[in-house]
């Protein structure tokens, strides 16, 4: 295991190297600088700006440069917000964004698991399509239109809980969570059926129930192993998703989260913002990924044991 | 025995499974509406009652009425005539940047979970390279290099759509390798393309058919972003994912402007996931009942 | 339901002096030698002041770190009386020094002010910033001691005063600033709540990064007994729906905006809180000259002519705007333009058939370009649907990210452009200045000698109606040769809580906060 | 008798809604079992033994399996009226059941120590380390050597046998009334069969357990149990007491089971010749297995499947391997068949080794020697209907013209004895021993010239396999198909083997033609092999 886990991070350097090489090119190559703005800057002043952050270096100097920095653990400074590097940006948008994708994820397995399980016992019955209409509403009402639904409805005429914010009141991160977490809720939903559907059928849940099981053991001990196998492929990059996707959340609701400076970062070209989040995910995407990998060789005993077949 | 001279002739899973999804009310009803849609999508400009950009500023938006059966929206323009124009701009995005999603994603994780070692780590490190791109950039740059076509909204499209399906067929083939009916496939001598394509994929199906209807939404969503950046539809012409968005701006005001628009595609969503059950279970044999 | 005992923001500010207010987007940041935008304009005017502010009502120069100024019989020199009683908000008395040094700062070369050129009126500034002299002493500042400042411009400036509060000559704290880096420096940590000093009414409270940036009443201001609030939280907030259900659910005082479609709605309830009003600043489309078939000044008149701006006004935009028929738009007092681009489709379609295109036949499609906004389409498309209309040509649109229209626009690559200018200073020349030949800022590829030499004739004239009347002349050419169609002057509509007392909006979306204050008693 | 009555089941009519139509699989089964009875159930394989057993626990998937009728009491109350609720206070705790196929039936992704204390913690209420010593207990009961070892092993680290064993611990351990043991022992040696006829017997008597008792081989059934119910096609066609049915059979069907039984040794065993080059050479053959498992820091240390064996085989020669449940008889034959990746040695086909093959080349060997699977419904692919299934390799050769190919694949379906409408069904729409039968056929279909078989009759009752070894029989002689015949069953090998090898803990025993071996037995092991058959009368 600990081979297997060295030999992915080992993996995941090129894999980085390869992100940064071309996200690095990608946003210079985008049209647009980051000190393009409404008013055109003097010759003269666009050129002071280049020289202060470097850009009037040619391309592979300035990568060179930025990969050197990078290894110290510095990212640079902002462009679009001179006075706050980076490091400082992630170090402050990450935890806020963490934290919302980590309820959002508890309730859509939460809500998503259930559901699908549920749906999978009696398949195609009253008990399949009441929650996974439920759960489609998660898909059909995009996060952009379940957010502003939600705030009117809980935030304005029923005056439950605040409209916007975070981290003002407990009350503050409840709408956010539960309209980032729907859509995934949805998903899980839905792949949980499947898969459970699947599994039930297998004959080994028959001996289950032939030992006098009861209905939540065997979901939760003989099935889930097998039937959560979509699901958890499905998390890795659903979760590096959340946390790098919740800018339309972030938007909505006034949320200091990373999303919104990422996604901002790209309109801005506010190239070192875009590079330094564009890096972090791709460590967060790669570690969420070895995860699931982890998982999925955890879960299936086959995969665990060194594998000496042929084949 | 009995039958000695009779010879039987054999079906295969797809002859099977479109029988058994033919008795599946709800899947049938589902695939009635899809073509329905399909059909109506595809005369739009013969049966619109007006032209998608006829404006009529004088009426801006206003509620349903018997000239205008779904309201018109802030530009007096015929919200009904809008959804059928975007029908046909989202319906095809959403199935043709599905297909090319479906078809790259299943092949990739099939190859990589089958052959395993190197190749594995090699494709699906690309994939975690993928996921990792900046794709706001990614898009503009399109734009700016290429213009703004559907052609390439497509391609855009599936080509980011495609990483979650390859790992979650990645995930599934690496689990069904092991079976003994894989080694038993390998012990005939057949090749190990044949392998993946007769014995991995029908076995990863399941799980692919249900994150393929779940894609098709997410993609008609998508391409509002994508010509939000410029890439895609241009105004005058509508889809749903932009019907949808500047719905939402003027919810309270002209809800109609988001009810139509949102219900037709949840009339989809709905008819889509029932078919995708449909022939979920269609295409396994132990969970049908025949 | 459960919530009538929770007090929202917007009551515990008004017990607690506390105006929560939309500032848009997040401040890039506060040094006022490094910003450009409107949101950090809005800090900035509560943390420095400069040599002369301006009435939130009337927008009158009113005596600020300056107490009094004369201005020489030639118009081109002010000598400024700075009140000892000025203070850096970290005790420190303000002296003429310090606006020479922050002026010198501002003009840096090396700094990167991309609104450096708001000094250029100063003699010798614009080579300073140019880098073309590198000694100071040379630009027309200097103290005449301790709290005398002498600034000397190039040619008289009518509206000097009101450039003193551009955030571009405010003063900033030199040793502060040298503390945390070169005077050169971009983004030093001079700018942090903890680090900052400054000399406006109030001073930073609290900096969280799109969520809020608070200030706190600064109690070594000059005026400090003036000022009411204790503090104001601006919030970066860019969805204009967003902003709005704030207001509703009482967690803002002000919002910047009011998205269109709401506000329909509270004019019908007339509720007293929208205010509307004209901003200094025009809507307008840019025509590449250089591109066929715009190259043709009658094909450029026809699209100019054919354009029903009241439509526009009264039935898209629907807020407040005023349809524009010449580029400046009207200034209250003194200038206001002659020279009017008709709407008279008949004309049109003449001038169309001249240029060679009888009912359009034969035009070849032309593009409209415009950076992704939902009102920026639906204006588009309404445009596009009066050309066809009335002139019979095909129009496409095409919608780009911001940064890469900009890019567009600045290599020429469009033939119709959507665009807004907004005046920096509440003077003509802030509008007309743009379309000179190469300016960096007309991109239309426009180019006319006599619209030039006005220009200059303007600048250099120190008689008020003869100078108007070259404005008036420049304008009747733009009239003429349409580099740009206007289509209206800007209007800004804010939602404000009837509880706040004293605030003004105005033409140029500036705000004072000194004299504002929170009252609930006449509401209710 | 009433009183004693504990299962009294009537009328049962069990069908399945299939393409075919609505088919009857169990017709008006009826009868009675006592306290403490054993009552064995033989038969035609499809004839629904399996499936009348677990529809009396509700254990049939429905749909598309459907209780047409009847009744079934235990104790008083009818267990087909019972709710899911009821139910389950049944199963496991007074009804135990062991199923057919035991390698599917265990849960791949739980420890066997899991699943045996499952029940025992749940049922009984003992404490994890009670159960736990429970557990191994069982399995050492059932003849798991290092059962204290092995508890925490995967299923699928387990032998065939083991399994199996793992499936009637599992079933022992809660102590039920009343045990459904469907064909327990099809995977075991004799020697382990015996023991665990021994232990279901000593149960009886102690705890007067009730067992119905699926099974081919009359022998078990004869000295197991009290009485015998004898069905074919869904239909109860003879019952009662064993020395009645056996002995004086009426009804045709269960004569000709009784005829069926092999009782000869092969008529003309084939000799090779010395000096000829054997089609398959296995020399100094060792295959190992990773043993419980690596964890963070420290490989799994490996275990023995096979070592230093070396065999020779003739063309037309059918070898049989018998040995101990365990002793890595599929394990060899999975290593010659290039399935393991063997650790040493040489596996020569016609001089040519096998490991050395890579990629395209073994391929296009791979038609040459086939193999059928211990485990049929495990290697059948879920998703392809048979005759997908054994059209299949024929496909592969592309000289066979669509249309023959549907020839063909009726033509197997006929030499393995399965009816021909059954080409459109999927593996789990099958009884066992037709599961096994395609298996079987598939393997045939490539006509290849070595074929090992992992035990392919274990499965099909005596009148069926009579028909299966015929066929092999003839294949060896007309076409000189070479067998690698793995069996546990002693008769068998006897009928048809030229030779036998005797294997035991992962080496090779004892080899030498088939009635030298029987007659004399050389190794101590060998001969309690033999002595262990069980015999009918
Ligand atoms: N799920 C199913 N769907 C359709 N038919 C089935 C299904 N399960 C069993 N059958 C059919 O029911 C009949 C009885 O099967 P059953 O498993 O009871 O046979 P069996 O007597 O146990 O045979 P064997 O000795 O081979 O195990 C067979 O013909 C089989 O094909
Ligand atoms: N995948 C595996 N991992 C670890 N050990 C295994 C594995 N497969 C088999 N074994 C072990 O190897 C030994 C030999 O197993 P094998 O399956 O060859 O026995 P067998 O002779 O076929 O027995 P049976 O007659 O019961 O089928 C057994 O102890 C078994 O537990
Ligand atoms: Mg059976
Ligand atoms: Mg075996």
């Amino acid at each position: 295991m600990l081979a297997f886990i060295i030999r992915r991070s080992l993996q995941a350097i090129p894999v980085i190297l390869v992100v940064i090489t071309v996200t690095f090119f990608m946003v210079r190559a985008a049209p647009g600088g980051p000190f393009d703005e409404e008013r055109t800057a003097p010759p003269e002043v666009l050129r002071a700006l280049n020289a202060q952050y470097n850009l009037d270096a040619p391309a592979w100097k300035q990568y060179t440069d930025y990969v050197i920095n990078l290894l110290k653990g510095d990212m640079g400074p902002s462009f679009k917000f001179p006075g706050r590097s980076v490091n400082e940006i992630i170090a402050d948008g990450f935890p806020v964004t963490l934290e919302l994708s980590f309820y959002a994820i508890l309730i859509a397995l939460f809500i998503g698991l259930i559901a699908g399980v549920i749906a999978s016992l009696r398949p195609n019955t009253a008990q399949d399509y009441v929650p996974m209409s439920t759960a489609m509403a998660g898909i059909c009402l995009p996060n952009f239109v379940l957010g502003p639904l939600l705030i009117l409805c809980f935030g304005i005429w029923l005056d439950w809980v605040p409209v916007s914010g975070w981290g003002y009141t407990p009350g503050d991160k409840i709408l956010p969570a539960i309209t980032l977490g729907s859509t995934y809720a949805a998903y899980i939903a839905r792949i949980t059926r499947g898969s459970m559907l699947e599994v039930l059928s297998q004959d080994y849940i028959r001996t289950a129930r032939a030992k006098g099981l009861s209905t939540f053991r065997i979901i939760t001990l003989h099935a889930s192993r097998g039937g959560i196998v979509p699901v958890i492929s499905f998390l890795g990059p659903a979760l590096a998703g959340l946390l790098s996707g919740s800018f339309v959340v972030e938007t909505i609701f006034q949320i200091p989260g990373l999303g919104r400076f990422y996604v901002q970062a790209a309109f801005n070209r506010d190239y070192t913002v875009i590079l330094g989040c564009t890096i972090f995910f791709s460590v967060l995407i790669i570690l969420f990924n070895l995860l699931a990998d982890i998982l999925l060789v955890w879960l299936n005993p086959r995969l665990r044991q060194q594998s000496r077949e042929r084949g | 025995m009995q039958s000695t001279t009779v010879i039987e002739q054999g079906t295969s899973l797809g002859k099977d499974a479109l029988i058994r999804l033919r008795k599946n009310k709800m899947a049938m009803a589902g695939a009635i509406m899809l073509l329905l849609l399909s059909i109506v999508a595809l005369l739009t400009p013969w049966i619109a009652p007006y032209s998608y950009d006829a404006q009529n500023l004088n009426l801006g938006a206003s509620p349903p009425s018997a000239a205008h059966w779904l309201g018109t929206d802030v530009l007096g323009r015929d919200q009904l005539t809008r959804i059928m124009y975007g029908s046909r701009i989202s319906l095809m995005v959403g199935f043709i940047a599905t297909s090319v999603a479906l078809l790259i994603g299943v092949l990739w994780g099939a190859i990589a979970g089958f052959f395993g070692g190197r190749i594995d780590a090699l494709l699906m490190r690309t994939v975690d390279a993928l996921y990792a791109l900046p794709f706001t950039i990614f898009i503009i740059l399109l734009t700016v290099i290429f213009g703004s076509s559907m052609l390439l909204l497509f391609l855009a499209i599936g080509a980011v759509e495609w990483l979650t399906m390859a790992r979650i067929v990645r995930g599934q083939v690496l689990s069904i390798k092991q079976q003994e009916f894989v080694e038993a496939a390998v012990s005939m001598g057949l090749s190990r393309w044949k392998i993946i394509y007769r014995y991995l994929i029908p076995n990863v199906l399941g799980p692919v058919i249900v994150y393929t209807t779940l894609t098709i939404p997410g993609v008609i969503l998508l391409e509002s972003f994508l010509s939000f950046l410029g890439l895609g539809i241009q105004p005058p012409q509508s889809s749903w994912g932009s019907l949808i968005s500047s719905g939402v701006e003027t919810m309270e005001e002209y809800p109609w402007l988001l009810l139509f628009p949102a219900l037709v595609l949840s009339l989809t969503l709905f008819s889509l996931n029932f078919l995708g059950d449909g022939l979920r279970d269609a295409l396994d044999p132990r969970t049908s009942k025949d | 339901a459960c919530s009538s005992d929770r007090q929202t923001a917007v009551q515990t500010g008004i017990e607690q002096q506390i105006l929560h207010l939309g500032n848009g987007d997040e401040p890039s940041d506060v040094d006022p030698h490094v910003t450009t935008g409107m949101p950090e304009a809005h800090l900035q005017y509560a943390l420095f002041e400069g040599l002369v502010t301006k009435n939130g009502k009337t927008l009158e120069p009113e005596p600020a770190v300056a107490e009094s100024w004369t201005m020489s019989e030639d118009g081109k020199t002010y000598t400024f009386k700075i009140r000892n009683t000025a203070r850096w908000s970290n005790g420190d008395e303000i002296t003429a020094e310090d606006f020479i040094w922050s002026w010198q700062r501002a003009l840096l070369p090396a700094l990167g002010n991309q609104y450096a050129y708001s000094l250029n009126v100063i003699r010798n500034a614009e080579q300073f910033n140019r880098g073309e002299i590198t000694d100071f002493s040379e630009v027309g500042v200097k103290a005449l001691d301790k709290y005398t400042l002498q600034v000397e411009l190039n040619h008289p400036v009518p509206y000097f005063l009101e450039l003193l509060d551009h955030h571009s000559l405010y003063p900033v704290h030199r040793a502060t600033i040298e503390k945390f880096g070169a005077a050169d420096q971009r983004g030093t940590r001079w700018t942090r709540p903890e680090n900052f000093v400054g000399n406006g009414g109030f001073v930073i409270k609290e900096w969280q990064p799109n969520k809020v940036f608070s200030v706190k009443k600064n109690p070594l201001y000059w005026d400090a007994e003036n000022i009411r609030l204790n503090e104001i939280h601006f919030y970066p907030i860019q969805q204009s729906t967003t902003e709005e259900r704030m207001y509703r659910a009482g967690q803002l005082h002000i919002t910047k905006t009011v998205p269109s479609a709401k506000l329909e709605q509270y004019h019908a309830e007339n509720d007293p809180a929208l205010r509307s009003f004209s901003f200094l600043g025009t809507y307008n489309y840019l025509l590449n000259t250089t591109k066929p078939p715009l190259d043709d000044v009658r094909v450029r008149k026809a699209l100019a002519y054919s354009i029903d701006r009241e439509q526009i006004t009264s039935k898209v935009t629907k807020g407040g705007q005023v349809p524009a028929f010449h580029f400046t738009p009207p200034f209250e007092n003194g200038y206001q333009a002659t020279a009017n681009i008709p709407y008279d489709i008949e004309q049109a379609k003449a001038l169309l058939s001249e240029a060679g295109y009888p009912n359009g036949e034969g035009f070849p499609a032309i593009t409209i370009m415009y950076n992704t906004m939902e009102d920026h389409q639906k204006i588009a498309v309404v445009i596009q649907q009066m050309w066809k209309r009335a002139l019979n040509i095909n129009v496409n649109i095409q919608n780009q990210d911001w940064k890469v229209f900009l890019a567009t626009l600045r290599t020429g690559d469009y033939q119709v452009a959507r665009s807004g200018w907004v005046g920096d200073y509440y003077d003509p020349n802030t509008f007309l200045d743009v379309f000179v030949t190469d300016g960096g800022n007309n991109k239309t590829g426009w180019s006319n000698a006599r619209y030039d030499e006005l220009i200059v004739l303007a600048a250099n004239t120190v008689d008020e109606q003869q100078r108007l009347a070259y404005f008036q002349e420049a304008e009747a050419l733009l009239v003429e040769e349409v580099p740009t169609i206007p289509i209206y002057t800007y209007a800004t509509n804010s939602l404000v809580h009837p509880s706040v007392k004293n605030w003004h909006n105005n033409l140029m979306d500036y705000y004072s906060y000194k004299h504002v204050y929170l009252d609930a008693s006449n509401n209710e | 008798m009433a009183a004693d009555t504990i299962l009294s089941v009537r009328n049962l009519t069990v069908a399945f809604h299939t393409r075919n139509g609505h088919q009857t699989a169990v017709r008006d089964l009826s009868f009675d079992l006592a306290a403490g009875e054993i009552l064995a159930i033989v038969g035609e394989s499809g004839s629904g033994k399996s499936v009348s057993c677990y529809s009396l626990l509700g254990l049939i998937p429905t749909p598309p399996g459907k209780i047409e009728q009847g009744s079934a009491h235990f104790q008083g109350a009818d267990l087909l009226a019972m709710s899911e609720h009821q139910l389950r206070k049944v199963r496991g705790r007074k009804i135990s059941m062991i199923f057919q196929d035991p390698m599917t039936s265990l849960n791949p992704y739980l420890r066997v120590s899991r699943q045996l204390m499952e029940p025992l913690q749940l049922h009984v209420g003992l404490s994890k380390n009670e159960a736990r010593q429970r557990a191994i207990a069982a399995l050492e009961e059932v003849g798991i050597r290092d059962a204290e070892k092995r508890i925490d092993d995967y299923p699928h680290q387990f032998s065939g046998g083991m399994r199996q064993r793992v499936m009637i611990a599992m079933a022992l351990i809660t102590e039920p009334e009343l045990l459904i043991a469907d064909e327990p022992t099809t995977a075991l040696d004799v020697t382990v069969q015996a023991q665990i006829l021994t232990l279901i017997r000593n149960l009886q008597a102690s705890r007067n357990l009730s067992v119905i008792f699926i099974t081919h081989d009359l022998g078990v059934a004869a000295s197991l149990a009290n009485r015998v119910l004898v069905m074919q096609a869904g239909d109860v066609v003879e019952s009662g007491t064993i020395d009645d049915v056996f002995h004086r059979p009426q009804h045709p069907y269960t004569q000709k089971l009784l005829h069926s039984i092999l009782t000869t040794g092969k008529a003309n065993p084939l000799s090779v010749a010395a000096g000829d080059v054997p089609l398959l050479d296995v020399r100094a053959l060792t295959t190992t297995y990773e043993a419980g498992h690596s964890s963070w820091f420290r490989r799994a240390p490996r275990l023995k499947g096979i070592e230093n064996i070396s065999l020779q085989i003739g063309r037309g020669e059918i070898v049989g391997i018998v040995g101990e449940s365990g002793s890595g008889k599929s394990t060899l034959g999975r290593t010659i068949m290039q399935l393991l990746q063997a650790d040493s040695g040489e596996v020569l086909l016609e001089g040519k080794d096998l490991c050395q093959l890579q990629g395209r080349e073994l391929n296009r060997t791979r038609h040459r020697f086939q193999m059928i699977f211990q485990d049929p419904y495990a290697s059948l692919n879920p998703r392809m209907t048979v005759f997908d299934t054994l059209a299949e390799p024929l496909r592969e050769q592309k000289k066979i013209p669509a249309k023959e190919i549907s020839t063909r694949v009726n033509q197997l379906m006929d030499d393995v004895g399965l009816d021909r409408r059954f080409i459109r069904k999927y593996p789990h729409e099958f009884s066992g021993g037709q599961r096994q039968r395609i298996a079987i056929a598939r393997a045939l279909a490539l006509q290849p010239e070595l074929i090992v078989a992992d035990e392919p009759v274990s499965a099909l009752d005596v009148t069926i396999r009579a028909q299966i070894l015929e066929l092999l029989l003839q294949l060896t002689q007309k076409h000189s198909l070479t067998l690698l015949f793995i069996s546990h069953d002693m008769s068998v090998v006897r009928y048809l083997c030229d030779r036998i090898v005797v294997m035991q803990k992962g080496e090779i025993v004892e080899q030498g033609s088939t009635e030298a071996v029987f007659t004399h037995p050389q190794q101590e092991y060998t001969r309690s092999l033999l002595a262990a058959i069980p015999q009918m009368a």
